[in-house]
């Protein structure tokens, strides 16, 4: 359709919101894509950081890992992870982490860990990994997810990596700073209410209708009153993404990475 | 220069290493049988990078039971110990088959308790990395800024709350960590144990110093004129390492940077291989019990292992003089 | 890749750098002019190794005022400080001349109040250390098992104790020490301010990522490519640095590892020259207010800078491909 | 004097004080020279590690400084001051620390901070730089100091680096390890009594009578009853320290270093 896959429109989407001089936590798959994308369009002066230690990368390769040698090789900085969370996260030096996850709930917060009850899981899940402390003291999250019942509920079977928790001022009177500040998904993107802290949806991918975002979504979701369509990936950002990102189509026929 | 007169005495801090007038060189197998233990707390650390496969592949053969192992990640590493029945609790961060989907085994383990249940004391990155410097530093804990409104610290009573006593400001902390054995993998080492690392990081360092013995397995084992021509480069002092073992190739399906790149398709065979106990079986016979060791692993991947060499990008040497 | 934006507004752990689009390449003149103000919170470090003497002449030359200096060691830098009238209050753990004896303008404005009253703070050289990392680290205050029994607990009521929420313990803690702005030389770095130093590292990391703003002067500005090379030795990132300043022989009488050995007859010479006021004053006069900056230094020296040359002894490099 | 001056002698008696594996946080002066005898003597296996951060030291030249660049080059490893006293000191891998200072009380306590009172001092002096930490956390602690009424008074004016505090078990209570063992002054050698952990005169330095020991020392201090003579340098020890430790004489012509 149009020329373009769900995942490149995302990439698209994603990349958009780096600005030039952001220091961002890298994971696999769109978050890399979409950061190696801004890098080569709009911010040449963005700053690739991976929790594995590599600072200031550039891959030669699309990395399959966070710790892919390909980070290293050419790096500005290869510091002891102890170093990336003192000296970086929790310092407050990262702009912008991204996060996916199992489940996303309506205040922004992620799971990762378990579906079902911890003790008896009915799907155990990776874990945190370096997601709860990204989600706590990185200045902006970017959430990127299906766009389903299942993966957007209501309340999250267990909060992994924290949001704005119940809303409102629930996150900061807890002494945390930043929080999610766009979500996108195979359907569209969301922000949060400044006051209420829930998702709304801002932007929908062309083709897709606010009743198929309602039937896909795990509560009564909120329409912002400026709904607008989501730009698709210009013919530039495509050639970018399948010539010299992801020249083999690893990430974007596959659904893994983290 | 060995601490094992007094510190195989100070618990819980305390550090064992062999006895000081015998060399520590020795193969995978002795190292192993010597300085692991049934009922042990095992570390084998690297972050993607310079995971100690060899090891590992040991510990399974040797057939050691009831470990405790604690890693970040537990990677394929792991999944292998836990189909193995070696394990009986597992301390991590995040357990997936990085780039690939999820761990089998363990899954297998924590939802079925397949071959044996698996006890799971959860923390994340951060708190790992703390848990392994307070342990190295000798500290009952470490604070952060991280996990308010997290679930974690509601299903894991290892983490605690600590009042600043400068203002008014709770913070949550992670208690040490301080296992009996760490196992790394390393670019090079002398046979005292100095032993050097470029590339990633990861946690190697802390873990060796919170660890009562140390086992480091190296692609290759150096006079120490080399070790002391960029002394910055040393990540591990062999006073506080047990066994050195040379094992070339010993991270593989892992890297070693400079030497090897990461094996992908073996992490994403893996996950076929893996999805089902007799698959995981059969991997096990073929590649683990049916071989008796790494040499012998190395002949049987053959020529793969030439594809996997690393280009040569050498770095601009530094002036050490005065 | 600049934290000014956001950092600028961050108290207490906030951070500056300079207009994103303007190049962090300056005269030590125009570091020293924008970016140390009065009554500024001060940290040049370097352990014996690396300190930065230009810019501390620098500072005395352009006459800053009611500074608190915070330094493990004040060394000869901070007494010149001192006795130029420059600071206000000093942090600190041991004031000597290292190898040869006190340090006079210290003892004169401690014990006499000369050329000003000198306020002092005193901690330990592993509390001045983790008072950088628990800044370093955006934390409160760091623990540690040192200090029961000793006096300084007793005249600082900076150090306060925790209780270990795993056990009984008591702990004492130090506070966070987060600079103003924050000084070290260095071998070598890019204009963007990735900067690499090997020898003695001392605490010039902690320190550099406790602060607000960051100095750098090198011996060298290299291509990034040279940094990127061998990014393990790699001890500040660019992006925690505000100005870089290219000042050959800036450590002087100080050392550079691979560069310059130690002046050592001008730290013996310093005891005579310190032991009076008028003595200090005349140094001044010749050595600072009476030069422009480090070139005029430099060549005032004469001979003396090719005697302390460093013999060349290289490592062994290390290959980064994969 | 019998062909060796008392610095050579305190340095040869500190040196015997290590044994081979020890690993020994080493300062300037007397120190320095004691674990290099020691290293060319009786001890090959001893490792030296300086609080800038060298361990594993083999200085081609006398270090002038704990930072000299003779111990960068060539040593094992060069580490960050944070790992010195986290990983090293706190963690329990010092043998022997070694110590000087001021004043040293009955109780081995050491003051390196002021004469007279901290707010209004006599006499302002360096302070712990890393004394406080090596006495509080080191296995064994080893001090030099002169012997006179000024320099070994009853009780510190101010206790840098704790001993045995007030005697007996009061260390221990405080969840200290370790202590001072030894204290070699220019006239003799001091132990610790197990139980009172009250400084006992073990060995006079040759030509010294306990009279004159009594007539130096701030309190009565207690004499062992196996009081010995404290042996002299050997030929050997004397010319390695003249020959290849000191060859400028620098160190036992001055009273300095830290």
């Amino acid at each position: 359709m149009a020329g373009y896959t769900t995942s490149e429109l995302m990439v698209s989407r994603a990349a958009k919101e780096l600005k030039n001089g952001d220091v961002v936590f890298v994971g696999i798959g769109v978050p890399s894509l979409a950061v190696n994308l801004a890098y080569r369009m709009h911010a040449p002066g963005i700053c690739m950081i991976y929790e594995s230690g590599a600072v200031g990368c550039v891959p030669k390769r699309l990395p399959i890992s966070i710790g892919d040698p390909c980070l290293v090789t050419g790096s500005l900085a290869v510091v002891p992870m102890l170093d990336v969370f003192n000296l970086y996260l929790q310092r407050g030096l990262i702009d912008v982490g991204f996060l996916g996850g199992a489940q996303v709930d309506r205040f922004g917060n992620i799971n990762s860990t378990v579906i079902g009850d911890y003790a008896k899981p009915k799907v155990r899940l990776p874990g945190s990994g370096g997601a709860c402390e990204i989600a706590a003291l990185a200045r902006r999250v970017v959430i990127t997810i299906a766009n389903s019942k299942r993966t957007l509920p209501e309340r999250v079977d267990f909060v992994t990596s924290p949001g704005y928790l119940r809303g409102g001022r629930e996150r900061e009177s807890l002494g945390l700073k930043g929080g999610p500040e766009l979500v996108i998904t195979d359907l569209g993107a969301y922000r949060f209410d400044p006051e209420t802290r829930e998702m709304v949806l801002v932007s929908m991918h062309p083709g897709v209708t606010v009743r198929k975002i309602k039937e896909n979504t795990g509560w009564d979701v909120k329409v912002a009153q400026d709904l607008t369509e989501t730009p698709p990936p210009t013919p530039e950002d495509i050639r970018i993404i399948r010539e010299e990102l992801d020249p083999q189509g690893i990430f974007l026929k596959s659904k893994a990475g983290s | 220069m060995s601490f094992g007169r007094f510190l195989a005495a100070a618990p819980p801090g305390g550090r064992e290493t062999g006895a000081t007038d015998v060399s520590k060189l020795m193969t995978m197998k002795d190292a192993i049988a010597r300085f692991v233990r049934d009922g042990d707390l095992v570390v084998m650390e690297g972050f993607t990078h310079l995971i100690p496969f060899a090891a590992g592949h040991e510990i399974i053969r040797q057939r050691k039971r009831d470990l405790t192992l604690a890693r970040l990640t537990p990677d394929l590493i792991y999944d292998q110990l836990i189909a193995a029945g070696c394990a009986r609790r597992l301390i991590f961060s995040w357990a997936g088959n990085p780039g690939v989907g999820p761990l089998h085994a363990f899954r297998r383990a924590v939802e079925q308790g397949r071959p044996r249940p698996l006890e799971i004391e959860e923390y994340t990155h951060f708190g790992m990395v703390l848990r392994f410097m307070a342990g190295a530093s000798n500290l009952p804990f470490l604070p952060t800024r991280n996990y308010p409104g997290t679930d974690l610290t509601r299903v894991n009573p290892g983490f605690k709350k600590v009042r600043s006593p400068y203002g008014d400001e709770e913070l949550w902390c992670v208690p040490a960590l301080n296992p009996d054995v760490t196992i790394v993998h390393a670019q090079r080492a002398d046979a005292d144990g100095n032993t050097q690392v470029w590339g990633l990081y990861g946690v190697q360092k802390e873990a060796a110093f919170a660890s009562r013995r140390v086992i480091v397995s190296v692609e290759e084992v150096v006079d120490p004129s080399v070790i002391r021509s960029d002394p910055n480069r040393t990540l591990l002092p062999g006073a506080i390492v047990t066994a050195v073992v040379h094992e070339p190739f010993g991270a593989h399906p892992s890297f070693v940077q400079g030497a090897y790149d990461r094996d992908n398709d073996f992490y994403v065979g893996w996950d076929t291989i893996s999805r089902d106990e007799a698959g995981f079986g059969r991997y096990l016979d073929e590649w683990v019990y049916g071989l008796p060791g790494r040499a012998a692993y190395i002949g049987k991947m053959g020529a793969r292992f030439e594809e996997l060499k690393a280009d040569r990008q050498m770095c601009a040497p530094v002036n050490y003089g005065f």
